[in-house]
């Protein structure tokens, strides 16, 4: 039952990103987006990862998906476009696109994955009580990752910090009009 | 409870990636090319977090990892449709094809 | 004195040093600084003579040298080679260079560059009394390329005349040819014997000879690359062309360098060297037969000019083809002694050109005459001056010709008795064309009246060196009178003097030249003074041969060709090949060639960003793939 | 007033510069004299930068002049008697590489520490009337300077070679801003022919660097490594190749073109210590590197190389006969030139070599006191172009004189430098068949003389065309006036040199005997 979930889960992600690519008005495109969102971020939660699915939803459905759809808003001309939605090289990157998938699908298919009694597995379930009560909740555990020096990315936190406000600053300069 | 095995994961994750693949590489929309990019990020995200539940034995690395991919990929979208405002403020179009300056 | 001879030559390269760098401005100051030091050097070499004749025969050589540059194990010097050789050659030249700088004092007087003017003379003195004292076979080479460059400066002294510019250039360059083979003589010299020594040398030489080191040809060898130099500086065929066009440098120069000393230097050259030269009869056979060549040539040419002065140049060419000729006959002392003799009477011949062209400001013999009623004190220096390179006794000219003319005579070279005879056939034509000369420009009609109403007298300083070398041109000849010869025993090659004949073998040996010699002044007289021929006549019958001499065989218009045909022809073929096929071909070629496949490799940057991921793409699948399977 | 000003910049620095240092032997110097004499330039570069523009050309003659009382210094320091490297500094730089700053004089590099300073002084004196960016010219002719000097005096192949590229960028900027005609395009083709020759140079540096399993960069261990470390393959391999790289840099054939085109367009001064000082690198550099390191591979190759010389020699010496530019001549005699000094390496002979050296020497000051005159009678008469030029010598007596001194020293005539250096080659290619065998400097020897009449003819065809003869252009005759004092003081100063060089040359022979013996042993050349 459950596992039926995340497959369905799986069929609305593939559908939707299918249209994202595909469909020709760019704000439908950018509803379909949404909606792969939301499955992915069913899938993490079918994962057991509560806050990351909500922070999935927030800031890729929240933000994202409505930053682009500003940015469609904003350069609407093209929404009427009646051109063609694909460049020229469409069966090229059909092609290009079928060789990563044939790659990644020989890796995943030679790979030991499939086997699931992988010693680390069996370990992890067979003491999984211990850490669960150092990490509660997956919040705090997650927070502990993250700035615990020990761990090594409190540096890169601080740092990705700095990068967004760069980026916000950088967004904004680049986008401004120019006085003249 | 019998687990969904990984493999399918890794499956949906590729499906995603090469759909997301497909969009960067055959959309004339530059927007359009974003939210390729976005897709294949996703698809990643969900790679990390797949084997950070069965693999990770405790390990946050995975999660973590997929802290900084969310984050950077909403600094990468605000600062790429920047960079499609300006240009389509340049060109008066938002095909990728229009900007070609740097043709040898 | 001897001790102190390096003076000789360091006295005058002061003077050059302080004219150049401090007196300049001042032109009575530099003639005086140059002429007190050419005098001080005429006293010194005075007193050089003395005390050399004071000493043992035997040891009438001096010499000491300081290092100059050292490269073991070669070691350079410069040195002072005191012998009678040298005394002799250092009182002919401080003596003319003495004269000839009084002279022009008074020709050069209204030259704006007077002081530079006397610079370049005391350069030349110097260089020339280095090349006379030299002890070594660097030094005179030095010496000899010093006198070139003072030789090109003279000449071109009035640069802004496009013909002396031309003739001091040719001069320079002709020399540089013959230089050129002197200079792989002396290197080769060098590198054989490990010393440019001249006692070395000839210690080497004589030593190797004996127990046969050194194979005769190989020293024949040398010396005819030494004579090299020598056909360029005294002008002997075929390097003779820059002799007569040297003429254009004024005329006091004429005299002390084309005439008396600087050409002289090869002819002393052979002389220094005689070692080399006499080893094998080969290089004596060609040192002979060049001289003797020389000689006739030049003077069938010197029949047919117009130009004073280049009358007594083919005149100088003539005579040092004899002083030539005598070396390789084997007169050593015979060609030594018409050196000394032909210095004092041809350097009276330009003077006293000079003093015409002084006066008249012209050169054509055919604008001059009757100039004796003018130029009383001109006349007779000249005329004694054309008495005694014709040969007439008593006068210098006898004395030292006939020697020459006997040593050949008497000689071993293969052809010798054809080489007497265009001896004789020599001296006719030298009596010809100089009295030719004398008397269609001192006697007769005046054939240009206005010039010669401006006609006048040289001043003092002029005349005065004019009759110093009159007595001198008459008398230098008594020095090797026949059965005493003073001279032959001083000045002689080897330990033993060659015997003076006495005077009643000598006139017995030649009254044929000397009757010959009348008969050319006779003919000279009858077609020049008396006017019994008339010499148009003359050259409209044969006027094939008068073209050939007057325009000189030719030889200008063949070197010109030379040089613009074939010369700067392959220089164009060079500088084509250099510009197109080095510079646009290969250098700019290879700048084209990777702008071409830049051009070739941009194509691949399309501009279009979905290229370039495709791209990526495409390949991280297929490295996947190569690598992974 | 002007000339004491002159005068005393130039003398008390001079005076002071040659009293400070003193002999090693009697004590320690306070201060490094070759690290002097390398920094000096680069800190004058610095002060012009920093200081006002009217004091820009007083500091650098300043400077000039302390250069030269140092490298006067140097000259009277060398001990010829105990030869090998002197007054050698050492500073350890990058251990584990083996890269050491290692700087000393051999009696070669002695004497072209005196050619740099030499033309560096006159070279200051010449840019004088520079008036364009006078700060930014003086900084990189300082610069320049700096660099040569440098490489001059390095011991270190890695500094050899830093120092070397140190000097070819500001002379890019020399050529291309403040130079004539098509000056970028002569800018460019210079640099990256140069740059193209260091390319070969630097790998062969790494490869003898690598191969000799030592290490080093250092030139004396590179040397004696040359029996046992390099054997004869790698030899054969990389002589010829490391000859073209320094080759290039002496514009030997066919890469000589930089040299007419760079010249032609660069200004006055940069064309002097180009000519001068940065193209003997290329000669220096073979005697200093290949020749001690690749003994083998020289005696291999060098009889066959010679060739490329000789074509040198001749060809530009005939392709200088058609040229219709004054300054272009004067480029290609110094190619001629250049390759007589590598013809003289190719003799492997102790006279040939010491010939190579002193016409190194020889060239530098002369080539700097044609390339200078060029410059000041261009300055005059504003034009080069040989058809509009002609008797210029009523107008600048002077400048004429010195002119056909300088035409006589490019000749060879005795008594200046140009003779010594011409003979001693000379000397060292003479081969004698006498003693059974042939050479193929049987050959060469006389062809090689050759060059002595073909310089004569297109130089006194030069003095003939722009001095003597009627004037041609009235224009000209307007405007052409006598050289000034600040003008002549430099000529006339490389003209002294070149006397002293060509008068007494022993002291000169003796420094570079000092080098070339040790070497002609160790090659096991000609004696």
């Amino acid at each position: 039952m459950t596992q039926a979930l995340f497959y369905i889960l799986a069929g609305v992600i593939v559908a939707s990103a299918l249209l994202v690519v595909t469909v020709r008005n760019l704000f439908h495109c950018a509803l379909a987006l949404a909606l792969t969102m939301f499955g992915v971020s069913g899938v993490y939660l079918y994962l057991g990862w509560e806050f990351l699915a909500a922070v999935q939803v927030l800031i890729y459905v929240g933000a994202v998906t409505v930053l682009i759809i500003f940015g469609i808003m904003l350069t609407r001309q093209v929404m009427d476009d009646k051109a063609r939605v694909m460049n020229n090289q469409v069966l090229l990157s059909l092609l290009a696109a079928g060789a990563v998938a044939l790659v990644l699908y020989l890796v995943i298919g030679h790979s030991d994955f499939q086997y699931s009694n992988h010693p680390a597995l069996t370990a992890a379930a067979t003491a999984p009580a211990a850490e669960a009560s150092a990490y509660a909740d997956e919040v705090s555990s997650l927070a502990a990752g993250l700035l615990k020096p020990q761990n090594g990315f409190a540096f890169a936190f601080e740092f990705v910090s700095i990068l967004l406000l760069s980026a916000l600053v950088g967004a904004v300069v680049v986008a401004r009009k120019d006085p003249s | 409870m019998t687990e969904v095995p990984i493999v399918h994961y890794l499956y949906l994750a590729a499906v995603l990636f090469v759909i997301g693949i497909f969009g960067v590489l055959a959309r004339k929309n530059a927007i359009s090319v974003l939210m390729g990019i976005e897709l294949m990020l996703n698809a990643v995200n969900i790679n990390y977090l797949a084997f950070a539940k069965y693999w990770g034995g405790g390990n946050l690395t995975g999660p973590v990892f997929a802290v900084f991919v969310i984050t950077i990929a909403a600094a990468e979208a605000a600062v790429a449709l920047a960079i499609v405002i300006s240009i389509y403020r340049q060109l008066k179009s938002a095909n990728v094809d229009d900007a070609h300056n740097l043709r040898g | 004195m001897i001790q102190h001879s390096w003076l000789i030559p360091g006295m005058p390269a002061l003077a050059y040093a302080v004219i150049v760098l401090f007196t300049r401005r001042f032109k009575a100051l530099s003639a005086g600084i140059s002429i007190l030091a050419m005098a001080a050097c005429f006293f010194l070499s005075m007193g050089v003579f003395q005390e050399l004749a004071k000493l043992d025969p035997s040891a009438r050589t001096v010499s000491f040298s300081w290092t100059w540059l050292q490269i073991p194990p070669w070691e350079a010097h410069v040195g002072v080679l005191i012998d009678p050789l040298c005394a002799n050659m250092l009182l002919v030249v401080t003596l003319v260079s003495l004269l000839v700088q009084i002279y022009s004092w008074g020709y050069m007087h209204d030259d704006e560059r007077f002081s530079v003017y006397f610079s370049y003379l005391s350069l030349f003195s110097a260089s020339m009394l280095l090349l006379v004292v030299a002890n070594n076979y660097l030094q005179i080479f030095i010496g000899w390329e010093l006198v070139g460059l003072c030789s090109y400066l003279l000449i071109g002294f009035w640069y802004f005349k496009p013909e002396a510019a031309d003739a001091c250039k040719k001069a320079f360059v002709v020399n540089r040819i013959g230089d050129m083979g002197f200079l792989m003589g002396v290197i080769t010299i060098g590198m054989m014997f490990q010393t440019f020594d001249f006692a070395e040398v000839q210690k080497i030489v004589t030593q190797g000879l004996s127990d046969h080191t050194y194979s005769t040809t190989f020293i024949a060898g040398i010396a005819l690359l030494l004579f090299c130099g020598a056909v360029g500086k005294s002008a002997q065929f075929p390097l003779h062309v820059w002799l007569p066009d040297a003429m254009e440098g004024p005329t006091p120069v004429s005299a002390l360098i084309h005439a008396a000393t600087m050409v002289a230097a090869g002819v002393y050259m052979v002389a220094r060297t005689y070692t080399l030269f006499s080893a094998d009869p080969l290089s004596m056979t060609v040192v002979a037969w060049v001289g003797g060549f020389t000689a006739l040539f030049a003077a069938t040419i010197a029949v047919a000019q117009d130009d004073i002065k280049r009358i007594l140049a083919y005149s100088t060419l003539s005579q040092l083809g004899y002083m030539i000729l005598s070396l390789g006959a084997g007169g050593y002392t015979a060609g030594m002694f018409h050196l000394t003799t032909h210095a004092c009477f041809k350097a009276l011949l330009f003077l006293g050109s000079g003093s015409v062209i002084h006066g008249l400001h012209n050169q054509d013999i055919w604008k001059m005459g009757g100039l004796w009623r003018k130029m009383k004190v001109t006349t007779l220096t000249f005329a004694v001056a054309t008495l005694a390179i014709a040969g007439i006794p008593p006068f210098a000219g006898f004395f030292s010709k006939d020697a020459i003319l006997d040593s050949v005579h008497n000689s071993a070279v293969p052809g010798h008795c054809v080489l007497y005879y265009m001896g004789v056939f020599t001296a006719f034509l030298t009596a010809f064309y100089m009295f030719r000369l004398f008397f269609v420009v001192f006697t007769g009609e005046p054939r240009d009246h206005h010039a010669h109403d401006h006609a006048h007298e040289s001043p003092l300083n002029m005349t005065g060196p004019l009759v110093v070398l009159a007595l001198l041109s008459l008398c230098v000849g008594w020095l090797n009178w026949p059965g005493v010869g003073l001279y032959s025993q001083f000045v002689h090659y080897g330990s033993v003097p060659e015997g003076a004949a006495s005077i009643g073998v000598l006139l017995g040996q030649s009254w044929p030249t000397l009757l010959l010699v009348v008969a050319g002044i006779a003919l000279s007289a009858a077609f020049y003074y008396w006017k019994v021929f008339s010499a148009e006549k003359m050259a409209e019958k044969f006027r094939p041969v008068y073209l050939l001499l007057k325009n000189k065989y030719y030889f200008d218009e063949m070197y010109g060709w030379l040089v613009k045909k074939v010369l700067f022809g392959l220089a164009s073929i060079f500088h084509w090949f250099d510009e197109k096929i080095v510079d646009d071909g290969m250098v700019d070629g290879t700048g084209w060639i990777n702008q071409k496949m830049g051009g070739l490799l941009s194509l691949t940057q399309t501009g279009y960003i979905q290229n370039y991921a495709w791209v990526i793409f495409a390949a991280v699948a297929v490295i996947f793939f190569c690598v992974s399977f | 007033m002007f000339p004491v000003q002159i005068l005393s910049t130039i003398l008390i620095p001079f005076v002071a510069a040659f009293c400070f240092f003193h002999s090693p032997a009697s004590g320690p110097n306070p201060l490094p004299i070759l690290t002097c004499f390398i920094v000096i330039p680069n800190l004058a570069a610095f002060l012009i930068m920093a200081s006002p523009e009217k004091w820009t050309r007083w500091i650098s003659l300043f400077t000039a002049s302390l250069e030269l009382g140092i490298a006067f210094r140097v000259f009277t320091l060398y001990q010829t008697a105990t030869g090998g490297f002197q007054l050698v500094e050492q500073v350890s730089w990058l251990n584990n590489l083996g890269i050491q700053y290692l700087v000393g004089v051999d009696g070669m590099s002695t004497l072209m520490v005196l050619l740099v300073a030499c033309v560096y002084f006159a070279g200051t004196l010449i840019s004088w009337s520079i008036s364009m960016r006078v700060k930014e010219y003086f900084v990189l002719f300082s610069l320049l300077v700096g660099g040569v000097a440098g490489a001059y005096t390095s011991m270190d192949l890695f500094f050899f070679f830093l120092f070397y590229e140190f000097a070819v960028l500001p002379m890019y900027l020399l050529v291309g801003i403040w130079g004539s005609g098509r000056k970028e395009y002569a800018a460019m083709k210079l640099t990256l022919m140069l740059l193209a020759g260091s390319a070969f140079m630097l790998v062969g540096f790494l490869a003898m660097y690598f191969t000799s399993h030592v290490h080093t960069f250092d030139i004396r261990v590179l040397g004696d490594l040359s029996q046992t470390g390099f054997n004869q393959n790698f030899q054969d391999f990389w002589f010829p190749l490391l000859f073209l790289g320094f080759g290039v840099i002496s514009a030997v054939f066919p890469f000589h073109t930089w040299s007419p085109d760079g010249y032609g367009s660069a200004p006055t001064a940069a064309s002097m210590l180009h000519a001068g000082v940065l193209k003997s690198l290329g000669g220096y550099s073979i005697l200093r590197v290949a020749l001690p390191a690749l003994p083998q591979g020289a005696r291999h190759w060098l009889p066959l190389l010679v060739f490329l010389t000789i074509i040198n020699i001749l060809y530009a010496a005939m392709v200088a006969l058609k040229q219709k530019d004054f300054k272009y001549v004067i480029a290609y005699s110094s190619v001629s030139h250049c390759g007589a000094i590598l013809f003289g390496i190719c003799t492997l002979q102790v006279a040939g070599l010491n010939g190579a050296v002193i016409q190194t020497l020889s060239h530098g000051i002369v080539a700097a006191m044609t390339f200078a005159l060029v410059g000041t009678v261009y300055g005059k008469a504003h034009t080069r172009e040989l058809a509009k030029l002609g008797g210029l010598g009523a107008a600048m007596p002077v400048l004429g004189g010195l002119f056909v001194a300088a035409a006589m020293a490019n000749v060879g005539l005795p008594g200046l430098s140009g003779f010594v250096g011409e003979f001693l080659i000379f000397l060292g290619s003479y081969r004698s068949g006498f003693h059974g065998g042939f050479d193929v400097f049987q050959v060469l020897f006389p062809t090689a003389v050759l060059a002595i009449v073909l310089t004569a003819i297109y130089y006194l065809r030069l003095v003939q065309i722009v001095f003597y003869g009627p004037v041609k252009d009235p224009h000209i005759k307007a405007e052409a006036k006598d050289g000034t004092f600040i003008e002549i003081l430099p000529i006339a100063f490389l003209l002294a040199v070149s006397l002293a060089v060509g008068l007494y040359p022993k002291p000169f022979v003796d420094l570079s005997n000092a080098a070339m013996a040790p070497l002609i042993d160790h090659i096991g050349g000609f004696k």
